[in-house]
């Protein structure tokens, strides 16, 4: 036994015999966006990470300051 | 102009931006989220199938922003650009420079949406329609500029230049357009008419127009976090870096 | 502000609270100097103390981060400053394919200039007699530093700019770069060298300029 | 600055230029070379049916050319960086952009024009019709300076990098698009007897701008790319 909603979903999910094209085109465009975004976290994380090394290795020690 | 020169001069303040970014960047993303839940709704459920296309012109609602925004953000680094290499602030150099990726991404959504409709439309994935072929040329402009900037070893510099490849990128897109469209008409058997609905019907034009108002927000917010990584990355010499640093250590 | 050497015509260059920063890391400066045409200004420093990067400062190359540069009354790199100013670096910027002669005359048409001792004369005076023909390639380090140093002497230029001339050259040559730093000198000319602790260098020596690393 | 001592500046870089490249004659003649290699493969490639070959061979001559041109183009300013000549350019007191020109010329000189020379027997062996093979000249005539203006403007760009070859065709590509466009299409026009001025004259004004400007952009890109 489906139910109304499973059926309407099923319709909604075939998209009028397009789904091979449609469901592609809206999951090219989350998941290259989702990457954009992710390489932006990554880099991120990584930038912060440089600079807590680059803060313990100069611990006390400034850099050099010449104006 | 007084406040506009008072607003370009705090912006273009590196620290002062970090926190406006900051700051924007939740209020960027929370629209951006919220339009696009609506838009897609809008699109994918209400509004009714296209007469001719069927379902298959619901690509439109992710194809056409993702075009539109292709040019929209060529045009904000366009401009990031022009200044980056007259006047030379940092934050225009961030700006562009950081404007590049999204603008690739964009381009790349457009291609590979542009092509998934045109496989039901024209019975193929890919055909040099003047349209398809300019997202393409565009595309390996901003690749060009992303490449040219990752060339050097010093980044402002890198920046500068491919400021200068976007400024010269920028002349030659019109060019590019006129004379694909040009090459178009003469090799008559590749003409195709350009995918559409058949009408613009209401129910179907308020969800394209959230979605790309959601498209440019997007880019407000991912183009804010990005900055405020690339200025942490160059100013790395900064006291404001180094206090940013330890508050984030501190907060998790 | 700055110590210039009494003198009614205005410092060749000047410089006030000069200085360059990589990366917003400091590589020299500020620096608070003035040379004077008939003098010979000697900078002294160590390794990675930006010698040759206040020589580029200087010649225009790179913009100063801070404080100011008159060169010739000019911004540095400008056409005034460019037109009386001969520069020598590292490389030498000879063309290893052409001669020695071939390179001299390059050298005097960049600046449009024809000088009277001509090209091959000054070859004979930097020691290279024989050699005008000679691929640029064929030419020992000592013996290109010297076509160097003859195309220098050939330009229009009141204004030497030179990075570490003693480096390569033999007793002779060091008298020669001596020679013609006090020929210049004698003649109005003005000239700024970087040397890394030089031991025979030249008597004249006008002013001093020592950068710290 | 007077208008002897610029001309003078101009023969001197020109006849350096020239100089140098005879004095390495054999690597001046790679281009050519490259593009007899890349245009004796179509057939081989496609087959030597003559009608097939013929449609193609104005489209085939122009893109070999181009890439032909390519190869040369990295070297352009490798050497004088290599040596510090470049150096001492930027510090003559000629505008850095007139010492460009005679650079840009020279390299159209020594690069494009042997292989305009070859191009007419390229087309002929692949048997383009002997009608559009002036339009076909004409058209290389005006495009190669393009290319050469264009390209070395982004060569300076990429003048302060270490490696630029791949770059640079990828920076290339988006500026040669239109130029193989409007000199393919004329050649194709020609061999359709239709009207093939059109696309030529926007070539020709195309040229006449880049004259003016590709000096004073390849100027302000090596001073970008050098950072000066």
């Amino acid at each position: 036994m489906r139910s109304v909603e499973t059926l309407r979903m099923d319709k909604f999910l075939a998209m009028g015999g397009f789904a091979q094209y449609v469901w592609p085109a809206y999951a090219a465009f989350f998941v290259i966006l989702a990457g954009d975004v992710l390489a932006t976290v990554v880099r991120r994380r990584r930038v912060l990470r440089e600079l807590r090394g680059r803060l313990a290795r100069q611990g006390t020690r400034r850099p050099r300051v010449s104006a | 102009m007084n406040a506009f020169k008072l607003w370009y001069h705090k912006l273009g303040s590196p620290p002062y931006f970090y926190v406006f970014a900051g700051y924007i960047q939740p209020w960027l993303w929370t629209i951006a989220l919220l339009l696009a839940a609506v838009g897609l709704y809008g699109g994918l459920v209400l509004a009714p199938p296209d007469a001719l296309q069927g379902d298959a012109f619901r690509i439109i609602f992710v194809h056409v922003p993702a075009a539109w925004m292709s040019l929209f953000v060529y045009g904000v680094m366009a401009v990031s650009a022009f200044v980056a290499v007259i006047w030379r602030p940092k934050m225009a150099e961030v700006l562009a420079m950081e404007s590049a990726p999204i603008g690739a991404a964009f381009t790349l959504i457009a291609l590979i949406t542009g092509s998934l409709w045109g496989k039901p439309m024209w019975g193929t994935y890919w055909t040099w329609d003047a349209r398809l072929t300019s997202e393409l040329v565009l595309f390996f402009i901003y690749l060009g500029i992303i490449g040219l900037y990752h060339a050097f070893d010093d980044p402002r510099q890198g920046a500068r230049a491919a400021s200068f490849l976007a400024m010269i990128g920028a002349v030659n897109l019109p060019i590019v357009h006129y004379s694909v469209v040009w090459w178009n008409t003469l090799h008559q058997g590749t003409t195709v008419h350009y995918f559409g609905p058949s009408s613009i019907a209401p129910s179907m034009l308020w969800p394209l127009l959230l979605m790309t108002i959601a498209a440019k927000f997007y880019y407000g917010a991912s183009l804010m976090g990005r900055s405020r990584v690339a200025l942490l990355s160059l100013e790395r010499g900064k006291d404001w870096v180094a206090d940013e640093v330890r508050g984030d250590t501190a907060h998790g | 502000m700055t110590p210039t050497l009494a003198s009614s015509t205005p410092p060749m260059i000047e410089a006030r609270g000069l200085g360059f920063a990589r990366r917003d890391e400091g590589v020299f400066g500020p620096l608070d100097f003035a040379l004077s045409g008939g003098g010979i200004g000697l900078i002294e420093g160590d390794n990675g103390s930006g010698k040759t990067t206040l020589l580029r400062v200087l010649a225009g190359l790179l913009r100063p981060s801070f404080g100011t540069a008159r060169v010739l009354g000019a911004e540095p790199g400008s056409e005034t400053a460019r037109e009386g100013t001969a520069t020598m670096g590292h490389l030498l910027g000879l063309k290893a394919d052409l001669s020695a002669l071939e390179n001299l005359r390059i050298g005097m048409g960049l600046y449009g200039h024809k000088p009277t001792p001509g090209p091959f004369a000054m070859l004979t005076q930097v020691g290279l007699e024989g050699y005008a023909d000679e691929p640029v390639r064929s030419l020992s380090a000592g013996q290109k530093k010297r076509v160097a140093l003859a195309r220098l002497a050939l330009l229009p230029a009141r204004l030497w700019l030179l990075d570490e001339p003693y480096a390569n050259l033999d007793r002779h040559g060091i008298n020669l770069v001596n020679d013609l730093l006090t020929a210049h000198a004698a003649a109005g000319g003005a000239a700024l060298v970087t040397s890394h602790g030089a031991v025979s260098f030249h008597q004249g020596v006008t002013c001093t300029v020592r950068l710290a690393a | 600055m007077s208008a002897a001592s610029l001309g003078g500046a101009f023969r001197t870089m020109l006849v350096r230029d020239l100089l140098l490249a005879w004095r390495r004659r054999g690597d001046a003649m790679l281009p050519v070379l490259y593009a007899i290699i890349v245009a004796t493969l179509f057939p081989f490639a496609l087959g030597p049916e003559h009608a097939l070959l013929a449609r193609i061979a104005g489209g085939v001559v122009l893109v070999t050319v181009l890439l032909a041109m390519l190869l040369a183009l990295d070297n352009v300013f490798r050497g004088d960086l290599d040596d510090g000549a470049l150096e001492q350019m930027l510090l003559a007191p000629q505008p850095l952009s007139l010492l460009l020109a005679a650079r840009m010329l020279a390299y159209w000189l020594v690069t494009a024009l042997p292989l305009l020379l070859v191009a007419p027997v390229l087309a002929y062996m692949l048997g383009l019709e002997p009608a559009a093979q002036p339009v076909l000249l004409l058209a290389l005539l005006l495009a190669t300076p393009l290319l050469a203006l264009l390209g070395i403007v982004l060569t300076a760009l990429t003048a302060g990098t270490r490696r630029s070859g791949m770059l640079l065709s990828l920076m290339l590509l988006p500026l040669a698009v239109p130029i193989v466009i409007f000199a393919a299409g004329a050649v194709g026009a020609a061999q359709q007897g239709l009207p093939w001025v059109a696309p030529l004259a926007w070539l020709a004004a195309a040229l006449a701008l880049a004259l003016v400007l590709a000096p004073l952009a390849c100027a302000t890109a090596l001073r970008i790319a050098l950072d000066t």
